[in-house]
């Protein structure tokens, strides 16, 4: 690997790793004060913990062999990666995919707001992140044969998935879906409102997380060259027409153009150019984004005539967002210069794209939503994952984490 | 005049409002308070240290209202504060000899 | 002595603080508050769904003063806090039986 | 029934509440409000320009005691509050026809 | 392009693109309370509107074709950009100076806050970045001849302008104060106090700020080479000098360091070297900053006495500022090893380079002010510019956007 | 220098240059609001002067020459650095070495909060940096011989210290000891609660201190290699195992997983891993980032025992956690692959690498006690280093900078 690769690698690394953090105040700003600590906490917990497990056991179980359904365990305990192995050449992915792995989890926080018990949220992280989130990457992403190309099931069928757009974005999405139907409501929800306690918090994160999202999509083709470069300026155009288009919709639907729209807006486009990035060219991230920013802003309403308190609306951004750029991938891809794939609908290819893109979407969604729900059950049966009525009404961060988010009295009363 | 001052928990707001419009009571004033009392506290603990906690999150409401109306306001608050828990506040009444709108100067009942 | 509670509109409270100066009021208190009355509130939206705020920002004055100078105090509150429009706020004169200054143990008129 | 009502300096509010717990005040509601005085406040200088802040950070405790008590609480109040520094606050006492524990309905010195 | 190149591009793109909501950051925690939301969607609209606008017209008219006043259309629409075209040469380029095309509507922003209606903002963008940013951007950096040379009219003149000293700092302050006078003052302003809503905010707009300037100062030189190492510490000493000196001239004149003296310092000394960051070595950046420091914690006292509302001193810091570091080139421009051109007068050269640096500057204004003017009144004839008085004291947060940045209470009622 | 190696060290310098402003918003949410800007501009401060000082004396004297205890000063005011000398090969570890410089000074900060004179810390700064932080930084990292070996006399012994351990974490974590001796104890310490006034600030600082340690860590050995990728890989499993094992530490301990103890426990895997980034492979990281976290979590205990009251836990975290790094060196060090140095007793070496850790850390301690203590003396004599009481009970936002963190109210009183 030579220098610049390493170097950029690392700084991709950097800047997913802050991801996290950011979708964490993103989340955090939405909900109310007195549940606001938890719910960065969840974000920092799946910081903290899944990159232990990745490094014990996920990378090798999601990346390693020549398998078609999962990995091994060669690569276990870091085994065989590091500097004396390789030159570092394995463990910079390792480090890079570990943080993709470490914000998977943590987008469905947004879903379980406000009523789920810390511990349970605690144990369901790693289990989640091995049971779940391991086999979606190892079909989309892992294995490799001894000519280099890749032996995952769905990624031998010939979908495409730049930078996660099914295995993070509708995986987590669909995961958040199986959350709430296991949790349930939250006490009165939703004749209660639940306004965002700190719109700048929201707009921090928002911020954090469109600024690392160019090292989640521009650094997933691995080198820096075109594809990088286009992967980046796709990002930029869809974030820009997500945004514009959420709040332009706002607008004409509700009569404002709100802060909450742009961030929303921002999120779906990016959301809904990650599986796209390095497919596609020219004005289709523009097209990709505006199309996200209507759709998620429509799909964010349906949890209310579905009966589903996902709280954040994780559904509404990620799942649909991840499933409207991962189809239109089927409509604009563009191979030659990005490279050898499968042209789109509009760019001179059959509709075969667009059918393998509906069945890897289609795989994951049956798969990670049965898991979720098979996880929380246990859970709930054996430690139980809801918090107490008297928790929930006192809030998560005194009875979760014995906190206060804010302190602002001059006395010793807490605030 | 009577003011009539009730430190009740935060979520049932919504619900007082809603019984004291439909007695007619048209306006009132409410405070973000803390409230001491025999529900207790919690504790909060940073970086091992624990921290008691012992004022909790109450609002308080005052309405001035005409002294004829004052039992019925009363009541009322009482029945739609209630949860029958420990916490739940109290009302009080407390005599008023005038009051203004300042708007238009009016005073006494028509003030309200 | 009496005790004058006002409700204001918050950027009133530097001409209703310098009226009352000007009057020989030293002392008073001010508490954030939220007020409901025939002003209305508005409506806030986030990702589609609707709030209504009813409660308004406001300003509560407190002063204790003199039995005497009650009368002045309530004029000159109304006054100076008066922009004509609705939800301009209200003010009220509850008699005080004691009032004592902490420092020095002063009380009655020499504690305001 | 009295309203016992106190201005003091927020650090104090500690102090006060231990020193009303020792003579049986078992509840009690506080408020964060500024005070305007003698004390005097301090400037502020944001990019040269200066702004005066009349308003300094106090507590406001309300205690609602028994007519008997009153005495004493307000005492207890002075004594606890009290740092002989200016701007320590004041306390006052006012009548309360009636006051109803929400949770059980109880009324009077059984409500308190 | 080689790899480095391209990965530090990409960095440096994703740096500057950070900068905006720095600066929303920066702006809204100065502002009051209920219009914060309001200052922070001015500049989030500005980076999601002005990118689309790049992209489809502004970058082809900004810097295409060989003219001197005004580019072409053959870029438009992304056309000819991209993998494709070049291996994503012209495309890098297209995001890197997108994203400064981005932040120079929002420094405006500052200005006018607290009282212009969103809608007419939301169409100011646009135009201004098509009608004023893109021309003035082609004088100084647009068009190239057959031997690369540029061909805008003010760089051949061969005033020097290293990272938009002149196109965008001085130019947006100058646009600053035509908005300003157009929109006329505030209610109660200058009796009434602003003073920051949250100190914590400007802080951390501020370290964004600092942080992604240094992809702004030293990406500017498009290598990866000793100009890109000088230029980020001259960024480096800048902004500390800058600090320093305007910390230290409170303290002297009111008597007390403060916060917002030490985050506005190293504004304006960013703001001073960023013309210079290329161009000067040695201790120069230091003086630059300190000058900047100095002269521009007295010029934002200048509003008072000319009865001029430019809230939150854009004129001050980013015009005056700009001006500073766009005329102390003429004094330390140091060619030789940082390139050909022109020596200040300090560093052995004539008169000449400062007389250029003046003229580029004045022209700016001059062009900016008027066009600025002309825009904003036109759009005050047809949709009307100023927000009712209703609404400006209700606040804009709510008026304009039905939102409030703060919900901390623990009841239903909104805070 | 290549451009890879270019791009890579200014990007690791402006990442290590935003670390401060993390630590100043770590730092301010754990205090209380009344002190929260007096504790923000204690660490913006060190960010303005101390690049200035290092520039003009600072660096020269910490690097220059082949001496043993001190460099010289031939490097004093820039001369001899720049594009012009070297291409900027000195002038990019100039500006990297000074965002080290500029936080170290900036660590201490925690200790004094809320009781110390502005006009003190002022002038502390650039004293402390320049009789404590370059002294012994020649002595670890300074000095070259003919052949390019490092000459300063703890380096010469054979200490190790990757990215400043011993020079930073423990010289700082002493420091404030030291500091914490001179000034005593805030008036109603301990009995009087200090809560954290913003535990959302406090977890921005911690993901910008996580994010910007990326380049603090792997920037150190100075080149885009296999080094770079371990050291990187290291930084990211220690802060992921310091926050897990604090947690859950806490957990048993007092009951709760909470925010706090995440964000303190990253940051302690995160000093612990400093020393130790480019000197240890494969599990290492992790047993060092638990072992940081739990020995942490115990150590902020002992202020209470001890008396000493280090406000933020400057000794626990920093000193303990440098220390527990460090020391663990001297069991897990790894030369082969990561380069030509003493193997830890894990991994065959003998006794001998440990006891010069031990005796690295100790003169570091013994030497930054004795000078802090009498910096702080004299300035305690001559200028007084303790704010009045009244000014301490009044907050020192207001008493030293004459400004308020929070004014969210609607009317016109100050909040
Ligand atoms: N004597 C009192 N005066 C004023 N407020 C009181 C008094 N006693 C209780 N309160 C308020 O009522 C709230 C509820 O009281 P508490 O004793 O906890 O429960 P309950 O109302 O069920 O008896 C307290 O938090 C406090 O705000
Ligand atoms: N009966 C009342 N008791 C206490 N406060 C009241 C009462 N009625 C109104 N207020 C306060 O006065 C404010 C203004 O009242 P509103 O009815 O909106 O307008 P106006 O004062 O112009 O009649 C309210 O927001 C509320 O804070
Ligand atoms: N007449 C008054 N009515 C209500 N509150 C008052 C009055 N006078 C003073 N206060 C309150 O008491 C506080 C202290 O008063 P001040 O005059 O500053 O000092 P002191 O209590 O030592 O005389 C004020 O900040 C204010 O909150």
């Amino acid at each position: 690997m030579d220098g610049a690769t390493t170097a950029w690698l690392l700084v991709c690394s950097a800047l997913v790793i802050f991801m996290t953090p950011g979708l964490a105040f993103f989340y955090s700003g939405m909900d109310r004060s007195r549940n606001s600590l938890n719910m960065l906490m969840m974000n920092f917990w799946s910081l903290l913990v899944v990159p232990l497990v990745w490094a014990v056991l996920g990378y090798s179980l999601a990346f390693g062999g020549s398998g078609s359904l999962l990995g091994n365990l060669d690569s276990a305990f870091l085994s065989g990666t590091g500097i004396g192995a390789d030159q570092g050449e394995s463990l910079v992915w390792l480090v890079y995919l570990g943080a993709f792995a470490a914000i998977t989890p943590a987008l469905i926080s947004g879903a379980v707001a406000d009523r789920m018990k810390f511990s349970a949220w605690a144990v369901f992280v790693p289990l989640w992140s091995l049971l779940v989130y391991v086999p979606v990457t190892f079909w989309i992403y892992g294995g490799t044969d001894a000519d280099g190309a890749l032996t995952g099931w769905l990624a031998t069928r010939g979908s495409l998935d730049f930078a996660g757009g099914t295995a993070i974005h509708v995986n987590a999405g669909i995961a958040a879906l199986a959350a709430v139907v296991v949790l349930g409501r939250r006490k009165g929800w939703p004749s209660e409102g639940h306004p965002p306690h700190s719109m700048p918090l929201v707009m921090i994160g928002t911020a954090i997380l469109l600024f690392g999202w160019f090292g989640f999509n521009s650094g997933a083709g691995g080198l820096t060259d075109g594809v990088a470069i286009q992967a980046f300026a796709n990002t930029f155009l869809a974030a820009a027409a997500g945004g514009f288009a959420w709040a332009l919709t706002e607008r004409v639907k509700d009569g404002h153009f709100t802060n909450l729209g742009v961030a929303s807006g921002m999120v779906a486009g990016l959301v809904a150019i990650t599986p796209a990035a390095g497919f596609v060219s020219g004005m289709s991230p523009i097209w990709i984004g505006l199309a996200a920013g209507v759709v998620c802003a429509f799909a964010v309403g349906l949890k209310f005539s579905a009966g589903f308190d996902d709280s954040l609306d994780v559904v509404g951004v990620h799942m649909v967002g991840g499933l409207v750029g991962s189809l239109l991938i089927g409509l604009f891809a563009n191979p030659g210069a990005l490279g050898d794939f499968e042209a789109g609908l509009l760019n001179g290819g059959g509709a075969g794209l667009l059918l393998e893109q509906f069945i890897a979407n289609a795989v994951t969604i049956v798969f990670s939503f049965a898991v979720t729900f098979a996880i929380l059950k246990v859970l709930d049966l054996t430690m139980g994952i809801r918090a107490s009525e008297d928790d929930e009404l006192t809030g998560l961060d005194v009875s979760q984490h014995a906190e206060t988010a804010y302190n602002l009295a001059e006395s010793t009363m807490a605030r | 005049m009577k003011l009539i001052t009730a430190i009740i928990k935060p979520h049932k707001l919504d619900d007082v409002k809603a019984a004291l419009k439909t007695i007619g009571v048209d306006g009132m004033t409410v405070t973000e308070v803390r409230g001491f009392g025999r529900q207790g506290g919690h504790t909060e603990t940073y970086r091992g240290t624990e921290y008691q906690v012992d004022f909790l999150p109450k609002v308080r409401i005052e309405a001035v209202v005409d002294d004829l109306d004052a039992g019925d306001v009363l009541d009322t608050i009482v029945s739609s504060a209630r949860t029958d828990k420990i916490g739940d506040g109290k009302v009080w009444v407390s005599p008023v000899d005038e009051i203004v709108r300042i708007r238009t100067g009016e005073r006494g009942a028509e003030a309200v």
